[in-house]
């Protein structure tokens, strides 16, 4: 069990590059830049070889579990499995080694993409109109927040200054709206997750620049008010925001533009299946409906009869929220998903992502707490462990998923749900690895009540055990630094 | 049959009896038959490999790459060598695989590696600490301003008219929203105008903006600066470049508060303007106030090292509205590949890649002059970008048109009224034998 | 610093002083002086990983790869689709940076992933038992002919005049230098002539070698040969591409003793001609006479299944001057590329790739045939590849020249003194479109 | 701890793969080629997604260890790091998707390549002339010794049929002079290794066709009488042949040619750093003396003022031995290693591929059986554990070895020497690594003697223990069949 940093396998002297030196300009460094504008403390990066380093890190990749790995039921994260054709594709050097500031003319195809791959996603959404700038989900709420605020504004309508965010909402929607200047209002979901009408039609006004809802809900449930809230939301002067975390469940079934959302992001690293890489990147393209389309960041791409071209010239843009075009690498891996799946398999994807949750959730309904027992989507939420007396946690059954080998399920969110437990096996996964699950979930239920310590102690079988999250965040070692001793030796 | 799907109509049928259902369909009733779409998504039809390769490559070859190009444009995005191993490691599947790591006794991997970046961008940078990386350089400025105006007292943002456009464009974007002033501070010969700066620091700044090197790719002078602005008690935000962190005075140095920047040189390859990561760096006082995540040391049960993301009272999932920032997924992805690049240079190679790029930008500048088709735009030190002006008024775009005929990528145009400019920008990638190239090109051309 | 050796002068240092030594120079005290080199190599000097890509890069773009040209060339290597999760997985370090599996404890990848190959061929050709790989197709046929000589009375191998001319050579050498004399049997339009084997057929002869589809890509009738063969105790050798065995009637259906063939196709890279793996499956009679390794399924001390090398008593480790062959490195990851290609297509895709290559290939033949200028050089059914004789007696290597220049890579020529002749090979990655551009193109040539 | 085949987790109708079919020529496939031509058992492959593929062969190479995952000091088989570098260079699509029945005018990159490989290889050598058509080490024995039979007999020498083998020789020798239709003489080795003159003088004759010999030898010692040796094979008519294999311990030190060697082979996966594959592709170039020239395989890489060609026009040539051209792809990434490290880069490869071994040596040899205690070049040999009543044996402390982490030595061989531990760590592995590795090997000696189950049960902490070789030989299983119950379900 490798535990070594890279800087404690660095030595002076070691190098794992060389840069060839030119033999024009021999001059001293100092005679090209005053050495009084030169770091002056030394630079403190290892020191190691090429065959160290590349062992350092293999070694380290070891002790992380991904989707190639195994079963990832990450709730609300939609980890299904990244096509490698999707790599393959962003890495082609007339991608990968184009400059953003280049001449349209020398990026036609890029150009190209990003304006089929917006008709694509307004296609998928009812939408009109998209940005690809968004660099993730909750940057592109923040950007769709902001159009709808620059709408308001551009109507004179100064006084819209709140945004509804349910109480089940992903911590992003208020976040979000926080930082794109709103003031926030949470309204209570009933018990199924879904907004409370009598709650909405209290706290709309005319101080209320729209809401934020994610449809099929953190529990993943189908609002099935959505018409009559849009109607509400819409007669009160407000907008709808669409959080397209959960859109894995509904393509082809249904479109957030046809029940009635201005705005929607979409997370491409999780419907459209680009690698999540660690937490990133992702891409949040916005979509929005026609009359809100003149607040798009800039640059938009537009199509002429013979080429396509960066229009910079939108006097109703929000401006930039990022440098250039997007996460254009990432736009290029979910263009290439969804020629692979076509319309009918990005049908068939969020078939196949309701039938397995549903299936897990039916067989694990006896089992555990269930918190609204109906019909879910791409993802259920269970509430925790049977007995109200158990000793043990949702903390514990997510570390024993551990020891049996599968990544546990988002834990203790949504927050209205006591002892959360939110399952999303999307459609990536076979119906025998389904089955070894639920068998592992039931079992685990079973050692709760018969062995609860190996609950309690797991996991055992990981690279390391529970670590000690409070002494971290007490006393935060946020860098390495050299201990005396190997200072000394140095 | 979709290759990515596994489930078989057998498994199908097997899966809905067990529900109870008698058909996929079933599974959507609860949703209203006015909003179900009712009709096929009218995109294509499911494609095979081999055509959905055809088809994207086709695009791809459309563009004309700086693989096909001998680069000299800049910018905001630089062509630095990009080490071999970095697509070999990243592209490990434990690694691109995984997400977030909540669960860190099966994340050792991406903890321990984001530890690392974190150590390796505060030496870097001079700083004490440093996040776990932000979208790119632009809007990780950005939120070093909304930080800025979250804590400091006031509603203005001071911004060096040197800096980026492309980060005064998204620091200007994020301010609007959140009501705070964005006031640039003018320039004189290319470089931040002390006088004007001066003038500008009141009360009511929260935070001042600058870029080294700048936009011209000069390497301005900003001592004394932290100073004035503490004394306004706003906070001194540097952006920095990471190549030339190595080689010049650092954000630490200099007495920032907060280092940010484009990691974009760092071993990301160009990909038109994306993925990239922005990194951020600060001295301990602003730790807790860091937006983003951030992975500490620790130990676990037996009393073993082990990482862990940390201080998570500051972000979003725990304090929805009232979190420092929005950020959620970050470029986690593209900060391993920092990491690794940084461990690959180390710390001689970084230096000897900034210093040979210094050389040889210096180099490709007095060669372009010596063509007498150029003066400089700015009397000032420069480390691998320079302005010149085009003696005798030729257009850029036309100078730029015949580079491109002959398989160079010029500089960018950033002439105004007054003059026609062009930014060159030459790396360590650039052999001798190409700016040479690039000189005999331009003299070639019908000035 | 070299970037691949981690020692640093201190080290070095350190490790002469253990060892009593005062210059690296001594370690090689026990070389003579007479035979000392004392002068550098004349090489080049060692080069940084920017400058090796550019030689590099400017020697590969020298070359007009399929990459670029559209391909209807075939003659014993295959433009099929290789599926993109192929070089992902041949990627990871574990496998291709290991050796030979000889600790099975850590060797369970490779040794399982050969067990599922072994399988793979087996089932794909019909035969009982499959080795682990050979070089390529060619020199598998010729440890096929050398299996034969070495288990069979006599001292000549049999082999079609049809079997490709590259095989016939590898089987001529391996049978000069162990003292077999190889007779071929020849053709009569396009296929092996059955009277001529009949009279080649007697007591000296230890095998016979024929190939499926052949080299004019025919797909010959073998039905009956294995009898007659067997009955002069010598044993039939069948070399079958690989995909057609998915179509066609295998070497197991035939009766062969053993089944050999170049594995290209499955999934490796064209590579201009290398590496690619030979494959060789054999009924269970000669099973402990296969050259080269074998991996059997036994369990480990718990009685957990597990795999590993066997059957080792007839390598040359072992025999050394007794080993049936001497073969030892082979092309494991060329076979770890095949056991993925197959297990992507599955039996299913593989079928259809060969239904679909052969489809595609009948189209474009009565597509060319239809233009006039050309006629069948054999009628006889045929699979991937077909062999035209021009009508008029147009150049086939002008024609190709003027393919060339519109971008597409024609196929190979195979005139004599009779005619011009060409074989063209479609697979399915051909498009419709590239076809009928084919065509279009041939009509556009100054016939 | 996965471990089903993939042939377990196949299911009637999953496919990880979508054939577009032409909208042409719907006609039955029996109307092109007539049934009685086509297959009619049925295909048995695996019916896989592409996730599910993914996860296997993803989860299976972790069972595997490699170079990158740690130290590898198999002898003889010179385990260095491979670069990265190499790999992307083989990777241009101007090599990779090259057709080797282009015509050469489309091919001159890659002659240009080869041409200047051979060069390369020539001055490595100190010889004048390379094929590269080999596609590994005995594959290249194999050609080298038929070009040696084709000289003989060219000169009508007809009864060379002989070729000596020390007995210290790797066990390819014998078998490919065998191959090559010679008879073996097999001689002594002295102890130490090296040939013994006396034998030597005794064996030569006129049916002598020439000498294998490494050099150095396997015993890692270099052979001091290299010259008298090439003068007495000389003088008896016969031709010197230098395996390559242990070429790793001379680069820029001395040349097989100036040692008198007629014919060499090189292994390009072992001295020039291509991956080894899990057991190949190699490549096993053969150089030559320039009176051997004529007799090497077709084609021969030929400059001409302007460009490149292949010549087949070579009479004396012994024919082909391969198809094409070799192992292309392995070339290109020889090739990258020689100008990555430069002359000397090689000449400091060598000498710390020496050092290393010495180290290790010098550190190991109070703990171990010692053959002969002598200067070492790039491996050495130990003769097992001491302690003459030691109830462990070489194979124990190899697979105690594995409990810590390390792919062990090559054991038992070379055969002359008793309980043979042959170490080559290479000039990749860091002082820290060697130091570690040492220590561990002591511990295993200290173990053997209070601990002996602890290496008689190694190694426990693999994927699997010990394994029944006797089984797997005596009722082979050399292929999945399904089990009646599998038959039955499906």
């Amino acid at each position: 069990n490798y535990d070594q940093l890279i800087f404690e396998i660095s030595k002076p002297g070691r190098s794992a590059y060389r840069v060839a030196k030119a033999d024009v300009c021999d001059k001293p460094i100092e005679s090209i830049i005053p050495a009084g504008l030169l770091r002056e403390t030394s630079l403190e990066l290892p020191e190691v070889s090429e065959p160290q380093l590349v062992r350092h890190y293999t070694l380290l990749s070891q002790k992380n579990f991904g989707v190639d790995t195994g079963f990832y039921p990450l709730g609300s994260c939609t980890m299904k499995y990244n096509p490698k054709l999707n790599e393959d594709m962003a890495g082609f050097s007339g991608f990968a080694a184009l400059h953003p500031q280049q001449k349209t003319q020398q990026t036609q195809g890029a150009l190209e993409l990003m304006y089929d791959l917006s008709a694509m996603l307004s296609e998928i959404g009812g939408m009109d109109a998209f940005t690809l700038q968004p660099a993730a989900g909750a940057h592109g709420e923040l950007t769709g927040l902001m159009i709808m605020k620059a709408y308001h504004e551009s109507r004179g309508d100064q006084k819209r200054t709140k945004i509804i965010v349910p109480d089940s909402a992903h911590g992003t929607n208020p976040a979000s709206a926080n930082v794109a200047g709103f003031d926030i209002v949470e309204i209570k979901s009933t018990r199924m997750g879904e907004i409370d009408l009598e709650s909405l039609k209290a706290a709309l006004g005319d101080d209320i620049a729209g809401l934020m809802l994610t449809n099929p809900n953190t529990l993943g449930l189908f609002d099935r008010n959505i018409v009559e809230i849009a109607r509400l939301v819409h007669e009160a002067g407000g907008l709808l925001y669409y959080d397209g975390a959960n859109l894995n469940a509904i393509l082809g079934q249904t479109r957030p533009g046809d029940m009635g959302f201005d705005v929607v992001h979409y997370n491409l690293h999780k419907t459209f299946s680009t690698p999540h890489g660690g937490g990133g990147p992702g891409s949040g393209p916005v979509g929005v409906k026609a009359f809100l389309e003149p607040f798009l960041p800039t640059p938009v791409v537009i199509k002429s009869e013979s080429s396509y071209d960066l229009s910079y010239d939108r006097p109703l843009s929000i401006g930039k929220v990022k440098s250039f075009y997007g996460n254009f690498g990432i736009l290029v891996r979910a263009y290439t998903f969804i020629l692979s799946m076509g319309a009918e398999g990005l049908k068939r994807a969020s078939e196949m992502a309701v039938l397995n949750a549903s299936y897990i959730q039916e067989k694990l309904k006896d089992h555990y707490q269930v918190f609204a027992n109906t019909k879910c989507k791409h993802e259920f939420v269970l509430a925790g462990l049977k007995g109200e007396l158990t000793q043990c946690s949702t903390l514990d059954v997510a570390k024993r998923l551990l020891d049996y080998g599968y990544h546990p399920p988002t834990i203790y969110f949504p927050l209205i749900v006591p002892n959360a437990i939110m399952i999303e096996p999307t459609e990536s996964e076979s119906l025998e690895t389904l089955d070894d699950f639920i068998d592992i979930m039931i079992k685990i239920s079973e050692e709760a009540d018969t062995n609860p310590e190996a609950l309690k102690q797991a996991p055992t079988t990981t690279p390391i055990r529970r670590v000690d999250e409070i002494r971290a965040a007490r006393t935060p070692i946020l860098k390495w630094e050299p201990t005396p001793a190997t200072s000394e030796e140095a | 049959m979709f290759p990515y799907i596994p489930n078989t109509d057998e498994d199908v049928a097997r899966m809905l009896e067990a529900l109870g259902l008698d058909s996929v369909e079933a599974l959507f009733s609860d949703v209203p038959e006015a909003v179900k779409l009712n009709r096929r998504l009218d995109l294509c039809a499911p494609l095979s490999e081999t055509e959905v390769t055809k088809q994207i490559k086709a695009l791809a070859d459309q563009n004309v790459s700086t693989d096909s190009l001998v680069c000299f444009l800049g910018a905001g995005a630089y062509d630095h060598a990009v080490p071999s191993v970095i697509k070999h490691l990243i592209g490990r599947s434990e690694f691109n695989t995984a997400y977030t790591p909540y669960q860190p006794e099966i994340s050792q991997g991406t903890l321990q590696a984001i530890f690392e970046y974190q150590t390796m961008i505060a030496n870097l940078t001079g700083m004490d600490v440093a996040n776990a990386s932000m979208y790119d350089g632009a809007s990780a400025t950005a939120e070093a301003a909304m930080l800025a105006a979250a804590n400091q007292k006031g509603d203005t943002v001071l911004i060096a008219s040197t800096v980026h456009p492309e980060t005064i464009a998204v620091v200007e974007t994020y301010m609007r929203f959140k009501g705070i002033k964005v006031v640039q501070i003018g320039a004189k010969d290319g470089v931040m105008d002390r006088d004007a700066l001066t003038a500008k620091l009141n009360a009511d700044v929260v935070g001042v903006v600058v870029q080294q090197p700048n936009f011209y790719g000069i390497v301005e002078d900003y001592s004394g600066v932290a100073e004035a602005v503490h004394e306004a008690k706003a906070l001194f935000i540097m952006n920095v470049d990471p190549i030339g962190a190595a080689l010049l005075k650092t954000p630490g140095e200099y007495g920032a508060d907060l280092a940010v920047g484009e990691g974009q040189p760092l071993g990301n390859g160009l990909n038109y303007g994306g993925p990239y990561l922005g990194f951020m760096a600060s001295t301990k006082k602003q730790m807790r106030k860091l937006p983003g995540r951030i992975v500490g040391q620790t130990v676990d049960l037996d009393g073993k090292r082990a990482f862990t993301l940390t201080l998570q009272a500051r972000e979003q999932h725990i304090r929805r509205e009232k979190a420092t920032s929005n950020i959620c997924s970050n470029q986690a992805l593209n900060a391993l590949t920092a990491t690794i690049f940084m461990s690959v240079t180390g710390r001689e190679g970084l230096y000897q890649m900034a210093a040979e790029t210094a050389r040889r930008a210096y180099y490709g500048y007095e060669k372009l002059l010596a063509t007498g088709h150029f003066k400089p735009a700015y009397a000032q030190p420069f480390f691998r970008e320079f302005a010149l002006e085009v003696n005798g008024g030729a257009d850029v775009d036309s100078i730029n048109a015949h580079l491109f005929e002959n398989g160079i990528l010029g500089g960018l145009n950033i002439s105004d009224d007054n003059a026609q400019r062009i930014l060159f920008c030459i790396t360590e990638k650039r052999t001798v034998e190409e700016i040479d190239r690039l000189v005999e090109v331009l003299e070639a051309y019908p000035w």
